[in-house]
């Protein structure tokens, strides 16, 4: 997608012009390859580092709010705007909840909605990707077209007017939002790869012995995109954090008393002069995930496609 | 003197994982107008020496950590890189392994020729173009004039192949350096392309160094060989007394593993029948390199615990090894040895 | 090296996460020593600057500056000070004349007749004649114009047959009780006495337009480039979404007691920037303040504040809570004076009624309602609550997504809490909510946030709201005996026995016995950055409106 | 090349048809009124004739052939809820200021990102790297409007540097929104130049440059980069369409009047013709931006002229 477009476009340069005869090796055997792709990340500091922060990132999203003492939706004015001490390590918010506790939860509504709207873009990109790519023809032509209609919709206004179709924004409405007009990218990802990998050998040879369409598709063809698409979604995912920010930021974001950090940070805004802490919190947050998702996702290529290691 | 004397020349790799020993002290010299055939497998450093020589080394990682490099009577390893590049392509060409990659895909050809001619010679647009087609009417590309403003990717690989030695015949260099030449391309091809390089040699007078890891190619076309082996010069000497009596047994592996010196079975002079690997150069045991493969070195031997010299066992015949030939007893071909 | 880089950036995070609390602490002097010379800065009034020009924030682009289309209060205020009323407003909402020097009612209060002032001119040199307001409210009224206001002329005789004809329009236009008798006899007939038709002579809607300017330039007759105006203002320039510039126009017929030269105006929206550029000096007014600022702003001398006539309640869908102890215990539950303090903190009054506290005869119609505590009751609520034979445990609060409201609702949802409801705040863009409240409301709604700013000084312009047929009931309360009382009142044109049945209507909304159709929370306050060489009153009256006429900008 | 060009430039008619049904569609899908915009209640005489004023009370396919139809003639139709102002009188006032803003955070994310990125790569590893490739990451990770924030709160109120907060005029109101709009895709451009010329670098047809005694700056200027670029090339298609359609909380931040603002407020307020209007711009301008794209790719890569014709 998105707002970082150039995150997204540039995979499909390089699949596209990668020369057909190198990544025409043989299916290595499955196992491997993974286990050799984990080692290659493993050698890689700066991913294993935020790869590390993201694990306790999320674990502190999924867990914390169980853990608190902090009702994070208890209002209490007497303690409101509070910086950062020792009982609320990231201090208070204009309603006097711990900020701690209520970013765990805005975090766990951001990234949610980060990976299910990344998901989605996914899904609907494999699967139109796949069936345009392997059926190939005048399907293909006529899938691509579609397609390249599709890529006229400016992205933003349309998870505007989408918000406003559902009106009372909701964690789904969020995920539909901003996925409606940014799958268009994983899609040709997707049917780039498979016509690559249509043309190998193994394919051909699985075709010539007869096996069915749809068992090449989900035998041979998408296990080894299946690399790209976790490769995309650390690609897709800070695209789609920061989508979801601008729309909490003019004023579209999900119903209180929940939070996503967007729209944490939005409020933080309001209050900025006198507590500085309630717009960096959540923004700090968001900057980590997003930082956390490059670093993964660098690695993750050179771990899994090591034609494009660093030297 | 001699056109091109490298002496002692060591280049070394510093990587994460320690210091490779690419080329490791390597000396031979090439005289004016004559070729010099350097030979080896993959990764034995003959591709570095070259890239050394051309001061083009990927720097970093890699460094020239000893030795000289003396053309024409100055050291290029001391020259700053300005000059260097001023020899570049004007004094020395070299060519490279795969045509395919090689060319700019984003520039036409004509381009590339003619920069080459305008980096060296101060000469007009025009002028350069004119060069630039005779230029590959000499390398024989049919209907040149009409194909000077084509990309890369219209030509097939033994057309951009020619391109490349057009590129690299466009100033009358005094050296051509030709790296693997025709490894990348068909087999109908390869032979015509050696062919040319040989004509061209002649026809300007040029000294080439010519790496390969296929005999045959140096058969033909070299007058001295040097055999590489882990980044140390193994065996060298002129191209009749090293296919008439090679002294290393390494070398005698590489002869023996050809099927046929002639013939047209020629091409596949991979080294496959020689058991074993070649060492880590990363901290290589301080014996000799090529020991753990040898069938003749034993436990008992110095060969398993010194490095061998690289001494002139003939008049100018020189190997480094324990057991050449002509010091073994009995013949190569009569002893079974046990391993 | 990226292992470095990414070291590097996670301790830039936490650094950067200091540097901003430093900010933090830096910004809280600055507060302090503005707070030192504040709070003094009414009485001062230096003397007059040699400039008087201003720039003001006039918040949001107006969306017509044409009187019959305009609808929204930045295009009244402009409109207000670039025209030539027929009366103004004073202090306490009491009709001055302005451009109508006088006017009379008939016996029967159902005729009013104005006389315009002799010298009342367009900025073309044409005289101000009655002819100019026949032919302006006739077009306002009119179908093709299609005006959201036509509706304020409905009390004017044949008015709303002619806005709603299909045939025949032309004669019913005829029969609008408008008629210029000469040049500065204009006669109005009402459909009933309406003892506050002079009060809302003041709206905006009833200015009159240059008939050949607006013939000449149609849609466009509004720009800077084309219109005529007959105020004290020119409107000199307007670059659409971004400025609007006003200049005194020396021909108007009182000129001389006009101060300002020049108003310039910017259109920010949003709040936090409009204060930043207040703060770095680019402008001199604005209003819009968000509320979490207000405690910082406060403690500044720039910091004005003013009543306003405007209500913020909560509605009952009275279909889905339909016991009346429930309402009445919901509404006990809620501190309002804490809600003032900690959330909308421009010094609002907490609500004892519906009408609020400004509105002429307030003092005989309030209820004040045992169940509209300043702070919160919870014991009473908790017994109230018990007495509820099916409480709605499970309450949808719907609001609009505004800023501001959300804040309250969580306060709210947090009060509720404790008489053991659990409220789900369902939160929508404006106009859909619109849509959800209809009326009637949709049904999964039980409560719903919503405020009401009169629009002409009478608490008929409140309390007819809540009649069976209104079309901005959306609580589901009918009940015939209001509605009844509303009637009475519309006819009664004594202000004394019309404030009483005011007051029974405000006794069958929340007195002892009230329905408690609807929560009202707190009664508006309006909150200004402004100068403190920007003297007088800036902001004219409980309506919000300003007049530019008055202000005058003194020596620092 | 020129047919390529012919055919894609006709490709955006049915492209541009599809987007008007698309945006018709959805907003048939929001519920509200235009008309009504305050809590008070519109008479159903003033409903009626603000529907037929505007041709709201026309079955759907009536309005959207109209609006086709005017569309072809540039015709926007009248902003339901601006009541003096059509359509295209708000793309022609507003819109030239969105594409500036969007423009310049555009240009200076390129013309600050490509050398960022350059050096990177060519001192790979070196403490200059490191510093670039940490404000780029930094830089891409933080949201616009903290930016944004930041810079007013640092660089107007705490130390004036002359900028003012807001507003649209002067170079000095230009300089703070176009960096905190431009700097996330200066620091991606970073990046991906950074990243695309690492492996340029190492490619056999620059070590040939090289053996030909090209001077390094030539190498760069004309091999290296002329590849790298086209990477940059295919992004900047898609991030030009995104700055120039979604500025809008630079928009609100800085109150500028582009295009952005109008959007967000028009989409909450009804305003359909405002809506289709503008979204049918922005889409031209995505359609417009990926056309450029397409164009350049083939100057700046051959091999995909020959595949496309």
């Amino acid at each position: 997608m998105v707002v970082d477009p150039t995150q997204a476009t540039r995979r499909p340069v390089d699949t596209a012009a990668a020369p057909a005869h190198e990544t025409a090796g043989a299916p290595i055997a499955q196992s491997n390859l993974w286990k050799d792709a984990w080692r290659r990340y493993l050698r890689n500091r700066a991913a294993v580092l935020a790869g590390s922060v993201f694990v306790l990132l999320v674990l502190y999203c999924a867990i914390w709010p169980f853990v608190s003492p902090y009702d994070p939706n208890e209002v209490d004015f007497a303690l409101k705007n509070q910086g950062p001490n020792l009982e609320h390590p990231f201090g208070t918010d204009n309603f006097g909840r711990d900020l701690f506790t209520r970013t765990a939860l805005g975090g766990r509504v951001s990234m949610g909605i980060g990976f299910g709207a990344t998901l989605v873009i996914l899904l609907i990109g494999v699967a139109y990707g796949s069936i345009s790519g392997f059926v190939g023809g005048k399907l293909d032509n006529g899938m691509m077209r579609f397609l390249d209609t599709l890529y006229g919709l400016p992205y933003l206004p349309f998870a505007i007017i989408v918000t406003a179709i559902f009106g009372n924004v909701t964690f789904w409405t969020m995920v539909v939002a901003l996925s409606i007009a940014s799958w268009f990218t994983s899609a040709r990802i997707v049917r780039g790869q498979v016509i690559t990998l249509k043309e190998n050998d193994y394919v051909r040879a699985a075709k010539a012995v007869g096996a069915r369409w749809f068992r090449v598709l989900a035998r041979h063809l998408l296990p080894n995109t299946l690399g790209v698409l976790i490769i995309a979604i650390f690609l897709e995912l800070p695209g789609v954090i920061l989508g979801e920010a601008i729309l909490s930021f003019i004023g579209l974001g999900i119903s209180p008393p929940d939070a996503s950090w967007g729209q944490m940070a939005q409020e933080g805004r309001l209050v900025y002069r006198v507590a500085p802490h309630i717009i960096a919190v959540p923004s700090i947050a968001i900057a980590t995930l997003i930082l956390c998702a490059n670093f993964i996702a660098d690695g993750l290529r050179d771990a899994l496609d090591p034609r494009t290691r660093e030297t | 003197m001699a056109l091109l004397e490298v002496n002692d020349l060591s280049t070394h790799f510093f990587t994460r994982e320690g210091e490779v020993r690419a080329v490791d002290g390597v000396t031979f010299s090439v005289e004016r107008g004559k070729t010099l055939g350097i030979v080896g497998e993959s990764g034995c450093g003959k591709s570095v020496t070259a890239l050394s020589i051309m001061g083009l080394i990927p720097r970093p990682p890699a460094k020239i950590v000893a030795g000289s490099v003396v053309f024409d009577g100055q050291d290029l390893t001391k020259l700053p890189e300005k000059r260097l590049e001023d020899l570049r392509g004007r004094e020395i060409a070299m060519i490279f392994q795969d045509p395919m990659t090689s060319l700019n895909p984003t520039l036409t050809i004509g381009l590339q020729i003619t920069e080459t001619i305008r980096r060296h010679y101060d000469v007009s647009k025009q002028d350069a173009r004119k060069k630039a087609i005779e230029l590959l009417e000499e390398v024989r590309v049919p209907r040149a004039a009409n194909r000077l403003d084509d990309y890369p990717h219209r030509f097939s690989g033994g057309m951009r192949q020619r391109v490349m030695i057009a590129i690299a015949l466009s100033c009358d260099p005094k050296l051509l350096i030709a790296d693997e030449p025709t490894t990348a391309l068909d087999v109908t091809v390869q032979a015509s392309v050696l062919d040319l390089l040989d004509d061209l040699r002649h026809e300007h007078d040029m000294a080439m160094i010519i790496i390969t890891h296929d005999m045959g190619v140096v058969a033909e076309a070299a007058d001295d060989i040097v055999v590489m082996y882990a980044g140390q010069i193994v065996e060298h000497a002129g191209v009749q007394e090293l296919f008439d009596r090679p002294e290393h047994p390494y070398t005698e592996a590489l002869l023996g593993a050809l099927p046929q010196l002639e013939g047209e079975g020629i091409r596949e002079g991979r080294l496959t029948a020689i058991p074993g690997r070649p060492p880590d150069l990363i901290n290589p045991p301080p014996a000799c390199r090529f020991a753990p493969r040898c069938p003749y070195a034993n436990e008992n031997d110095t060969c398993t615990t010194h490095m061998p010299e690289l001494r002139e066992i003939r008049p100018n015949h020189w190997v480094r090894s324990a057991h050449p030939v002509s010091e073994r007893e009995g013949s190569r071909l009569g002893t079974e040895v046990p391993v | 090296m990226r292992i470095k880089t990414l070291w590097l950036l996670l301790a830039m995070l936490v650094a950067s996460l200091a540097l901003v609390a430093a900010g933090c602490g830096g910004d809280d002097d600055d507060g302090g020593d503005a707070a030192g010379t504040g709070a003094t800065q009414e009485e001062e009034g230096g003397a007059e600057a040699a400039e008087q020009v201003i720039t003001v924030n006039w918040g949001t682009e107006p969306p017509s500056l044409d009187p019959g289309l305009a609808s929204d209060t930045t295009s009244s205020n402009i409109l207000q000070n670039i025209m030539d009323p027929l009366v103004k407003l004073d202090d306490d909402l009491n009709p001055v004349a302005n451009l109508a020097e006088s006017w009379e009612v008939s016996e029967d209060g159902k005729t009013v007749t104005l006389t315009l002032r002799e010298d009342g001119q367009w900025t073309n040199g044409d005289p101000v004649t009655a002819e100019d307001y026949e032919w302006s409210w006739k077009r306002t009224i009119s179908p093709e114009l299609a005006a959201d206001y036509a509706y304020q002329f409905y009390g004017i005789e044949g008015a709303q047959e002619y806005n709603g004809c299909e045939s025949n329009c032309a004669a019913m236009a005829d029969k609008v009780g408008v008629n210029a008798v000469d040049d500065r006899t204009l006669e109005i007939t009402l459909t009933t006495p309406q003892p506050w038709f002079i009060q809302q002579l003041a709206h905006h809607s009833f200015l009159a337009v240059h008939r050949p300017t607006v013939e000449q330039f149609k849609d466009k007759w509004t720009e800077a480039a084309n219109i005529v105006t007959n105020g004290p203002f020119q409107l000199e320039s307007w670059q659409h979404n971004s400025r609007i510039d006003l200049v005194k126009w020396d021909e108007w017929r009182d000129a001389d007691s006009v101060k300002l030269t020049r108003v310039n105006g910017r259109m920010i929206t949003d709040g936090t920037t409009a204060v930043q550029a207040f703060e770095a000096g680019e402008i001199d007014v604005t209003g819009g303040l968000p509320t979490e600022e207000i405690p910082r702003l406060k403690e500044t001398e720039d910091y004005q504040q003013y009543p306003g006539l405007g209500t913020y309640y909560y509605g009952f869908n009275v279909d889905n809570i339909t016991d009346v102890n429930q309402r009445r215990a919901m509404s006990l539950a809620i501190d309002r004076q804490s809600i003032i303090d900690n959330v909308a903190q421009a010094d609002q009054l907490p609500a004892t009624g519906f009408t609020p506290k400004g509105m002429p005869g307030f003092e005989e119609l309030t209820p004040d309602s045992p169940w509209l505590p300043e702070t919160a009751d919870l014991e009473q609520a908790k017994t109230l609550m018990d007495q509820v034979q099916n409480p709605k445990k499970d309450i949808t609060l719907l609001l609009n997504d505004s800023p501001g409201h959300r804040e309250i609702a969580v306060a709210i949802q947090d009060a509720w809490k404790e008489l053991g409801l659990s409220v789900t705040i369902k939160q929508q863009e404006w106009a859909q909510f619109l849509e959800f409240i209809g009326p009637p409301p949709d049904k999964s709604i039980d409560v719903f946030r919503l405020g009401w700013i009169g629009d002409y000084v009478d608490a008929m312009n409140f309390l007819e709201l809540w009649t069976s047929d209104s079309g901005n009931n959306s609580t589901n309360f009918k009940n015939e005996e209001y509605d009844g009382l509303v009637e009475e009142a519309r006819a009664t044109e004594d202000n004394a026995d019309r404030y009483a049945i005011y007051g029974q209507l405000e006794d069958i909304l929340h007195g002892e016995d009230g329905q408690m159709p609807v929560m009202p929370i707190y009664w508006y306050t309006y909150v200004h950055l402004e100068r403190p060489t920007v003297q007088d009153t800036y902001n004219l009256n409980l309506l919000d409106q300003i007049d530019l006429t008055k202000v005058v900008v003194t020596e620092e | 090349m020129t047919k390529f060009i012919v055919r894609r430039v006709f490709w955006t008619i049915p492209v541009i048809l599809v987007v008007i049904l698309l945006t018709f569609g959805l907003m048939r899908q929001i519920k509200g009124n235009p008309f009504r915009t305050s809590e008070r209640a519109i008479p159903a005489e003033i409903q009626r004739n603000l529907d037929r004023k505007f041709g709201l009370d026309k079955p759907w396919y009536e309005q959207y052939a109209r609006y086709v139809k005017n569309v072809a003639t540039f015709d926007l139709g009248p902003s339901l809820v601006l009541r003096n102002r059509d359509v295209n009188d708000i793309v022609k006032e507003h819109f030239p200021r969105s594409l500036e803003l969007g423009g310049l955070a555009f240009l200076f994310a390129l013309v600050f990102g490509i050398p960022l990125g350059a050096v990177s790569a060519l001192k790979a590893n070196s403490w200059l790297d490191y510093a670039a490739m940490f404000f780029s990451n930094v830089g891409f990770a933080i949201p616009s409007f903290l930016v944004a924030t930041l810079f007013i709160y640092f660089f107007v109120l705490q130390f004036d540097f002359g900028f003012p907060t807001s507003g649209w005029t002067g170079w000095e109101s230009k300089v703070l929104p176009v960096v905190a709009l431009g700097l996330a895709p200066m620091a991606a451009f970073a990046r991906l130049v950074r990243g695309t010329m690492l492996e340029t670098l190492q490619q056999d047809y620059i070590r040939t440059a090289r053996a030909k005694g090209l001077r390094w700056r030539r190498v760069i200027s004309l091999h290296v980069l002329r590849n790298s670029l086209i990477p940059v090339v295919t992004a900047a298609g898609p991030t030009l369409g995104f700055l120039i359609t979604g500025s809008f909380v630079i928009e609100q931040i800085f109150a500028i009047p582009g295009v952005g603002r109008y959007y967000v407020t028009a989409v909450q307020a009804r305003d359909y013709s405002v809506v289709m209007g503008l979204t049918v711009l922005l889409a031209v301008i995505v359609i417009v931006a990926n056309l450029v794209v397409d164009i350049l790719y083939g100057i700046l890569d051959p091999r995909t002229r020959d595949v496309r014709t």
